[in-house]
């Protein structure tokens, strides 16, 4: 949990893919409406280029997505979730995970969250 | 006489001269050159030829020149600072003089962003001020702009282009005068359809006594179609078409567009030459060499004074 | 807290720093946080269990669709953990005396008979109780008396649909105690499987391959000798209920994937019935479940046990059956006896209702008794009555909604799909009944077209109701508006007489719900009738047209009005308070939140009907008001806690970290193994201690954390519990109180994103929770001891605008004891309410702002700069500097703690009809003077047209609302009526926004003769021709249908206000505007007054339009706000700031452009540098930094590194 | 500054394709400044390349360090101790630097990870503009602060040229005319006369043209 999605940056992104995610969710306020004017737009940036460079070292882009939420829905961050989660499922694991072992269980996500309360 | 050339020639006699312009081929083909030059032959007093125009590679103005020459045409040998240095320039105008090439136009280049090679690395050493300036040192204190002394200095009639239309409005006489004062014998303008501005642009150039220093060759460049004019006023930078020139154009029909264009043109020369300081015409019938003789003729210039 | 307050005269010892508010809702909760921080002790008398009122119930709130819950609840948690104020729920006030300044109040604190200290709030104990019902309880004994067993005389047999079906699943053991058996044979009889062995005069023996566990042996074995045992029954160490429950819910569980609804012969039902509630109504017989229906008491606790909901209640009785309604979901479902309010309560304790509980009436169950893991339950709390000294009393007791039942022509109560706005605030909301799903409470179909019928109990002189309630029309657009988002196939209709959508921002929240397919339909419903079949219902009703119409609707909303209840007349009768015919406080137009009590001021919809901003206006008013004469006392009787010097650590100390793994009683523990997760934390790096309390928060084992801290020399503290968003607090400053820095902390939330989210997958829950657990060790460990700078506090006021709220407000912040600046640019004071005349009670506000004048003029602790203008700023809260410019035109550099912008507004003026060209057309004010200088010749039989809506609510001129101008026509109109009264008055009107007690008047002149006209500007829009010659009205009048032509004397216009000229000012404060050129709140609902940079403020008309009574209001609650700043002596910077290392700082400006607040800047040591005070901790410029040289506290790289690099260690 | 660009990652990762053990040199000079090569895009490369580099199924270990400038021999002096136990270093600073390193740390081999850019200035957040092309012969008194060499796509000494359309170069619609900008500027310091001088040739032997540049201060060697 951070105080704003502004507050993450790529290095970090990259860092959850280093250390096992298949999948980053990155969620902040609507935009419009962050609790620090403008954290989530710079955050959709920084998301933007670590799809890009995961699109180009073959990763995979669509295991990271920025979502925005209001405080006050529960039961659309559960779906935007659930629907995350399926996405990376049909994904299956990510190739780092796949390289690292067979064996180990993979790791279905990491869910980094921007609240703003 | 500077140079002695026909064009400088005829104008220092008082006539009004008429240049034209002839682009080599994208080959090495004589014949094309030859071909064009039969359209020229008779009806100017000398005529251009250009310098890897548009930055697209051609045929060098130099072997133009001579093939011309060679078809009883005087050469106007067009140079541009873009593709050689200051050691090339002075190189080529040595050879050129050599080989008889007296009329001589400075010119910048457009840039290599336009043409075959736009990854090709620029020179620019100097630009084409300096390069009349330099023709000048050459000329007439027969030594190379680094003081060594000439074996036979070239003989150029030194010719510069101006763009009376161009922006910014303020240093368009400014700009002609640092010309003159670089050297210049004469001026070749960008093509002229805005009649008022250019006459405005003469007006200017009067109150500085300008017209008195440098003998200003007006262009014109005959309209094929009002698609055309369209084209080179969205395209070409600097161009001023005026919409009534385009209506007038454009109310013809398509097949009588051509003729109408040819009709304007010499309408048009007729007028630049009651305009004080003007002394002769530059036309630019772009691939359309063919229809010199139709236009100048119309003008009442042909035949052109031959004078020894 | 007191330091500001030395240079104040102290008026001596006697008076109580301390202010007693009644009612607990938001305006109760505002006052009470307003006043506890700034240093006035606080009691909050509560009726209820928990606070929260009538904001805890809605789902969503207009203007901005905000989650009602989501935005009060910070508000009930601060009140909650306030160290200052004194919750006193469940308590009623009893009585008032002594005089302002030192009142004795006598309350009662109703018995809960749930410990609040020991409670934990898990909630478990509402979930065992198994009554649902009303109960009939059976007659108790005399005292000496012996208890008799019921026997019943008529019985019925329940017999399910297929044959009973015995089962064995977590079957119980039942053992025959053969030194206890009396060898009756009851249990042979009993059996029903052969399972007894039993012969006469001999000892009976259970066959236990037999034996299902159904317990009928056990419950047919004589009380007197209880000779049948039972064993292996999980929980029944606590009681033979908790037992029953466990099992329960076992089955329910196995079972609730088989769609079983047979009898299962678990027998649950009748060992409840006879062990649990001593009654023994049930028996099991062959064919089903036999019940004395005579002896039953209702109470529904069988029905609750029944693991397949084989058993309904009406069957099994022959008394009437009556549903424990929810009170909080207004009754569409229902409770237990012992119920917190609301899962967000605070506090979140139960309360037992002794009216319903089995326990506290028979004596029976105890149930939850027996599971309270932290034994908070006590049966024998009896009711006390205490008496508290306050200095001042807050009423703010709130309101209720107006009973429907009394417009019976809606047949609400009768037909089921007619319900009240209230109750479809609750069908609303995700935490209601339906969970958040549109449902028609008669057959839970949902609802495609529903209809909402506006003033139900409102504007209705039959039932007494004459005032206008003022929020219906909004809360009806706002609850068909959200009905939409729930389900787009929902087609609302809201029936209504004027939309009185009259707040800022409300016409475009109008137009935006007209955009989402609302459709708003100006009628009066006169009749609806049922389908008694489908329950669909037919309303009948005239339209626009004056045609009648019949249209069917799925379901009815009725907008039912606000009334006071008659508790709150009674309270306010022994308060000694004064109330108006319909039961609000009667209060004066200048004093508006005192009451006729001195001492005793008033707040939110008591004070007359409001919705949520401006009853929190009028709560931080009375606040202050409550507040003013008690400066003097101030910090008196406010509390300091006493904090151990900081145990400081090298980062070469060894890590001693500490775990906490909570079973939030069973909320964690029944899904995850918290066990498990405790002795798998034990194997992490640095951790040398780890538990699994019951209850990490509770009193005790926060105790217990102190000292365990201590014992084991702790330097990092772990929690796995539930959201950091309530509870890190809590932990951190148990953290604090042990010596450690509170950021030596993490925690981990296993509850919401384990237990919670995968109920179905324990074993996943567990390996996530530990996977969490692992996160926050390694984060604690990562984690830096963070300081949190103390600041002075600058303890004096600038107030720009010397109008009505302008002064006001420096008059109360004097009166609080602190020093103002008043800056006016014009040469007077006194602002717009210079050019009117009269308030609504008749006397002239020319009086009112001389005495204010004066008022500010002598009292030395304001300084006045008129014809001054503020023109530099600079610093942050609690330290401003501003420059003016003075008349001499020099500047002169102002030094304050706070800022309150009250600019105000003017009159609009447009040019239009000939307004400013033609004597013969005016503005509202220029009518106001001419009939207060007498009016003029002829006057007698003026006719005058007034036009509402000139140059207002017009996209060309002024878009919105200005709220007053209605008012100010009816007051006119009375006016002129009541001096000539043959004189004619036309009103032209689009909407007749009399909001409140303004209604009455409207009411009084269409009875003096005043003719209102509706009109519309796009479908018939008045013609009008004013010139030289006369004026010269055509419209077409929609109650009579047919063009009206009007030939006024006079036409007056009706043109609205627009804010005072601020750009300048509103760029130099860095404050936002709304297009209108108004201040935009900080938060519209719950910071109505507060601007959204810290440390400034806004009252009066600078915020939008109002009355000057609404500007009061404000100015005070403006600076109430800024009082619980300007008496901070300190103030302190929050930790989690961001901080540039300047060695490793490359100077570039990133931070500098990326930052929001604009608060790095480069110094002149060559370094960006960020001012704790001013950075708001959002780390943007952390992650833009491109040499990593801005950390910040508590988030910086290590920590979210540490965190990332933990997700992954695969556990061994 | 020295600004730049980052490489195209598969380009990166093309060059790197023969180790497995390299550190990614950061610089905290100019290219920090322009956040091409700062600690946090040090980060971000060597992330992204062990990522790309691991899901390939062939592992590189990357030590990451910034350095406070590549283009200074004592900085550059702080990687000897361990640089020889990588087989390469993929720098981020300029070329100046890139190369700085690669002089000193004969054996080896030094692998730009971003290319350079030109003397620019920032113009906004994430803008950057050239403004000097370094031709050791500064003639901004006469053309009133604006450098015909670098905001003329010709460097010519006296613009404009025809492609001049309302203050904007034929080459690119973004690239104003600069002769129109020195024109503005010394109308707006009524330095006009300075426009009608004939400017003497430029003397291209103190820019790059004569052969590598080298500036030595005799007063400041120590």
């Amino acid at each position: 949990m951070l105080p704003c999605t502004g507050r993450i940056d790529e290095a970090l992104l990259l860092a959850a893919f280093e250390n096992g995610a298949d999948g980053v969710m990155v969620i902040g306020c609507l935009e419009g409406d962050c609790h620090y004017i403008s954290g989530n737009i710079r955050a959709r940036a920084r998301v933007e280029r670590v799809y890009k460079i995961l699109e180009q070292i073959k990763i995979g882009p669509d295991r990271i997505r920025m979502y925005n939420l209001s405080a006050g829905e529960g039961e659309r961050f559960a779906s935007y979730a659930n629907a995350f989660v399926d996405q990376v499922r049909n994904l299956g694991p990510s190739p780092i995970n796949l390289v690292r072992s067979t064996n180990a269980q993979s790791a279905v996500q990491t869910a980094v969250q921007g609240e703003a309360t | 006489m500077k140079s002695g050339s026909n064009l400088e020639k005829v104008l220092a006699a008082g006539h009004f001269s008429v240049t034209a312009e002839c682009g080599p081929p994208r080959g090495a083909d004589p014949e094309i050159v030859r071909k064009k030059a039969a359209f020229v032959r008779g009806h100017v007093d000398a005529c251009n030829v250009t310098d890897n125009q548009t930055a697209m590679v051609r045929m060098s103005s130099l072997a133009g020149c001579m093939l011309i020459k060679e078809q009883g045409i005087e050469p106007l040998i067009q140079m541009v600072v873009r593709d050689r240095n200051r050691i090339a320039l002075q190189s080529d105008l040595l050879g050129a003089s050599a080989l008889g090439v007296r009329n001589l136009l400075c010119l910048s280049g457009d840039h290599q962003k336009f043409g075959d090679d736009p990854q090709a690395k620029n020179v620019f050493d100097i630009d084409s001020m300096q390069l009349i300036h330099l023709v000048r040192t050459m000329r007439d204190e027969g030594v190379f702009p680094s003081g060594d002394k000439l074996e036979g200095a070239p003989q150029f009639f030194i010719g510069c282009a101006v763009n009376p239309f161009a922006d910014p409005f303020e240093i368009r006489v400014p700009r002609l005068k640092l010309k003159i004062d670089a050297g210049a014998d004469f001026v070749q303008t960008q093509c002229i359809y805005n009649m008022d501005k250019f006459k405005k642009y003469m007006e200017d150039a009067r109150k500085e006594g300008l017209h008195e220093k440098v003998k200003i060759l007006a262009g014109v460049t005959p309209l094929k179609s009002a698609g055309m004019a369209k084209f080179m006023r969205r395209m070409v930078a600097g161009m001023d078409i005026p919409e009534a020139v385009i209506e007038r154009i454009a109310a013809e029909p398509k097949d009588k567009q051509a003729a109408k264009g040819i009709e304007m043109c010499i309408e048009q020369i007729e007028e630049l030459k009651e305009v004080e300081g003007v002394a002769g015409v530059h036309v630019m019938a772009i691939e359309w060499e063919e229809k010199l003789e139709e236009i100048i003729g119309g003008a009442g210039l042909l035949p052109r004074p031959v004078l020894v | 807290m007191t330091g500001n307050l030395k240079s104040l005269p102290q008026p001596g010892p006697s008076l109580t720093g301390a202010v007693m508010v009644i009612g607990g809702g938001i305006s109760g909760m505002q006052s009470a946080l307003d006043l506890a921080n700034s240093g006035i002790k606080v009691y909050l008398v509560e009726r209820s269990s928990s606070i929260g009122g009538k904001m805890a119930q809605l789902d969503k709130t207009f203007p901005t669709n905000d989650c009602s819950m989501c935005i009060v609840s910070p508000k009930l948690v601060e009140v909650g953990r306030h160290r200052d104020i004194e919750l006193l729920t469940h308590s009623e006030v009893k009585g008032l005396s002594g005089e302002p300044g030192n009142f004795t109040a006598k309350v009662v604190r109703h018995a809960r008979y749930v410990d609040v200290g020991t409670c934990t709030g898990c909630g478990l104990c509402e979930l065992v109780c198994p009554v649902t019902h009303i109960s009939t309880f059976p007659p108790q004994p005399e005292e000496g008396e012996k208890k008799k067993k019921l026997r019943a005389k008529v019985k019925e047999t329940i017999t399910g649909g297929g044959s009973p079906q015995p089962t064995s699943l977590y079957k119980w053991t039942f053992t025959v105690d053969e030194s206890a058996c009396s060898m009756c044979g009851g249990c042979f009889n009993a059996c029903l499987q052969g399972a007894v062995k039993w012969e006469k005069k001999s000892v009976a023996t259970i066959d236990q391959d037999k034996c299902t566990g159904c317990g009928a042996c056990y419950v047919a074995c004589p009380e007197k000798f209880k000779a049948i045992t039972v064993s292996y029954a999980a929980d029944l160490d606590k009681s033979i209920g908790a037992a029953l429950y466990a099992r329960s819910e076992l089955l329910k569980k196995g079972f609730a994937s088989k769609g079983q609804s047979d009898c299962l012969r678990c027998g649950l039902c009748v060992i409840t019935c006879d062990k649990v509630m001593n009654i023994g109504a049930l028996k099991m017989v062959e064919t089903g479940i036999e019940a004395g229906v005579d002896i039953c008491q209702v109470c529904g606790a069988c029905v609750s046990m029944c693991p397949v909901g084989f058993l309904a209640i009406d069957k099994l009785t022959n008394k009437s059956v009556h549903l424990l309604e929810n009170d909080f979901n207004e009754g569409l479902n229902g409770r237990k006896p012992i119920n917190i309010l609301y899962p967000q309560a605070v506090p979140r304790v139960p309360v037992i209702d002794e009216k319903s509980c089995v326990h506290l009436n028979t004596g029976a169950c105890g149930t939850c008794a027996t599971i309270c893991g932290v034994g908070a339950i006590h049966y024998e709390s009896r009711e006390e009555e205490i008496e508290i000294e306050v200095g001042s009393v807050i009423f703010s007791p709130g309101i209720e909604v107006f009973d429907a039942r009394i417009r019976g022509e809606f047949g609400y109560g009768y037909y089921k799909n007619v319900v009240t706005s209230i109750e479809f605030e609750r069908l609303l909301s995700a935490s209601g009944p339906t969970s958040g799903t549109v449902a028609r409470p008669g057959d839970n179909k949902h609802p495609k077209k529903i209809a909402w019928i506006q003033c139900v109990g409102s504007r209705d002189h039959s039932c007494d109701r004459d005032y206008c309630s003022s929020v219906c029309c909004m809360y009806a657009t706002k609850e068909a508006f959200i009905a939409r988002e729930h389900d787009s196939s929902i087609e609302p209709t809201i029936f209504y007489i004027d939309m009185r959508s009259f707040g800022k921002n409300f016409d475009d929240y109008v137009e935006r719900a007209k955009e989402h397919k609302v459709r708003f339909v100006r009628a009066m419903v006169s009749r609806i009738f049922e389908d008694p079949v489908t329950g669909d219902l037919e309303l009948r009703y005239v339209d626009a047209a004056g045609l009648k119409r019949i249209e069917q609707f799925d379901m009815v909303v009725l907008s039912v009005g606000v009334q006071v209840p008659q508790a709150v007349k009674d309270l306010a009768g022994t308060l000694d308070i004064e109330l108006d015919k319909y039961g609000f406080a009667v209060t004066d137009g200048y004093t508006p939140l005192a009451t006729s009590r001195p001492g005793v001021f008033v707040s939110g919809a008591v004070n007359g009907p409001k919705d949520i901003p401006e009853t929190v206006c009028e709560a931080s008013g009375a606040a202050e008001a409550a507040s003013a004469a008690l400066a003097g006392a101030r910090g008196n009787l406010i509390r300091v806690e006493e904090l151990p010097q900081e145990q400081v650590f090298s980062d070469d100390d060894e890590l001693r970290i500490g775990v906490f793994i909570c079973h939030c009683g069973t909320n964690i523990a029944s899904v995850v193994d918290v066990e498990a997760v405790m002795e798998y934390a034990k194997t992490l790096p640095g951790v040398v201690y780890a538990e699994h309390p019951l209850y990490t928060c509770s009193q005790d084992s926060q105790e217990r954390m102190r000292s365990i801290i201590k014992e084991h020399r702790l330097n990092r503290v772990v929690t796995s519990a539930c959201s950091p968003t309530t509870h890190e607090p809590l932990f951190q400053s148990t953290l604090r109180q042990a010596g450690l820095n509170k950021y030596y902390f993490d925690m981990a939330n296993i509850r919401d994103q384990c237990s919670w989210v995968h109920p179905d997958d324990p074993v996943a829950a567990t390996e996530k929770s530990k996977r969490l657990t692992r996160m926050a060790v390694a984060n604690a460990t990562a984690g830096k001891p963070l300081e949190e700078l103390e600041f002075s506090v600058d303890s004096r006021l600038l107030i720009v605008g010397g109008g009505v709220a302008g002064m006001t407000a420096a008059l109360e912040a004097a009166k609080q004891g602190f020093g103002v600046y008043l800056v006016e640019r014009e040469p007077i004071l006194g602002g717009h309410l210079r050019n009117l005349q009269r308030g609504p009670d008749g006397r002239k506000f020319t009086t009112f702002i001389d005495e204010l004048v004066e008022e500010v003029l002598v009292d030395e602790r304001i300084r006045i700069f008129t014809s001054s203008e503020v023109v530099e700023q600079a610093g942050f809260v609690g330290a401003f500097e501003t420059d003016i410019v003075m008349p001499s035109g020099a500047t002169r550099t102002l030094k304050h703690g706070a800022i309150l912008i009250a600019t105000g507004a003017e009159e609009n003026r447009p040019e239009i009809y000939g307004l400013g060209s033609l004597e013969t057309v005016i503005t509202q004010t220029d009518f106001e003077q001419a009939l207060e200088g007498g009016g003029g010749a002829g006057w007698e039989n003026l006719q005058v047209t007034m036009l509402q809506c000139a140059g207002s609510r017009d996209k060309e001129y002024l878009p919105y609302c200005s709220r007053v101008c209605c008012n100010h026509a009816v007051k006119n109109s009375l006016h002129l009526k009541e001096m000539f009264p043959h004189a004619r008055v036309d009103v032209l009107y689009r909407d007749m926004r009399c909001y409140g007690l303004g209604e009455i008047d409207y009411r009084l002149a269409r009875q003096a003769g005043v003719n209102f006209i509706r009109f519309d500007p796009g479908e018939n829009p008045p013609k009008i021709r004013a010139t030289e010659e006369g004026i010269e009205i055509t419209i077409t009048d929609p109650s009579v249908g047919f063009p009206v032509e009007l030939q006024p004397d006079l036409l007056v216009l009706s043109t609205g206000m627009r804010p005072r000229d601020t750009e300048d000012l509103a760029s130099m404060l860095r404050v936002p505007r709304n297009d209108a050129g108004f201040f935009i709140e900080a938060h519209a609902k719950l910071r109505p007054v507060d601007l959204p940079s810290e440390g400034l403020f806004m009252a009066g008309t600078a915020h939008g339009p109002k009355s000057s009574s609404e500007a009061i209001v404000q100015a005070q609650a403006a600076v109430a706000r800024a009082v619980t700043l300007l008496s901070q002596e300190k103030l302190q910077m929050s930790g989690v700031v961001s901080t540039v290392d300047p060695t490793h700082c490359a100077v570039c400006l990133t931070c500098v452009r990326a930052c929001p607040y604009g608060v790095p800047f480069i110094n002149d040591q060559h370094s960006a540098e960020i001012n704790p005070a001013l950075c708001q901790g959002c780390g943007i410029c952390v992650a833009e930094c491109p040499a990593k040289a801005i950390h910040l506290g508590r988030f910086g790289d290590r920590n979210i590194r540490a965190k990332i690099e933990a997700y992954s260690v695969m556990q061994s | 500054m020295i600004t730049g660009t980052p490489k195209p990652i598969e380009e990166v990762l093309e060059m790197l394709e023969p180790y497995d053990n390299i550190i990614v040199a950061g610089c905290h000079g100019c290219v920090t400044v322009c956040r091409v090569g700062g600690e946090k895009e040090v980060q971000v490369l060597a992330s992204t390349i062990r990522l790309a580099r691991e899901a390939a199924g062939n592992k590189i270990n990357i030590k990451e360090v910034s350095l406070e400038r590549q283009c200074d021999p004592e900085y550059v002096e702080s990687m000897r101790p361990y640089v020889g136990d990588y087989q390469a270093v993929l720098s981020i600073a300029c070329g100046a630097g890139i190369q700085f390193l690669a002089e000193k740390f004969t054996t080896t081999p030094l692998l730009p990870g971003i290319n350079t850019g030109f003397l620019g200035v920032t113009e906004r957040q994430g803008e950057w503009a050239e403004r000097c092309q370094g031709c050791g012969d500064c003639v901004l008194h006469l053309t009133g602060g604006i450098c015909p060499v670098t905001r003329c796509a010709k460097s010519l000494f006296h613009g404009p040229c025809g492609g001049s359309v309302r203050g904007i170069c034929e080459v690119d619609k973004e690239i104003k005319c600069g002769w129109q900008l020195i024109i503005d500027r010394l109308k707006a310091l009524g330095q006009m006369e300075n426009y009608g001088k004939l400017k003497p040739y430029k003397g291209w032997s103190s820019a790059r043209d004569g052969g590598p540049r080298r500036i030595i201060r005799e007063d400041m060697i120590s």
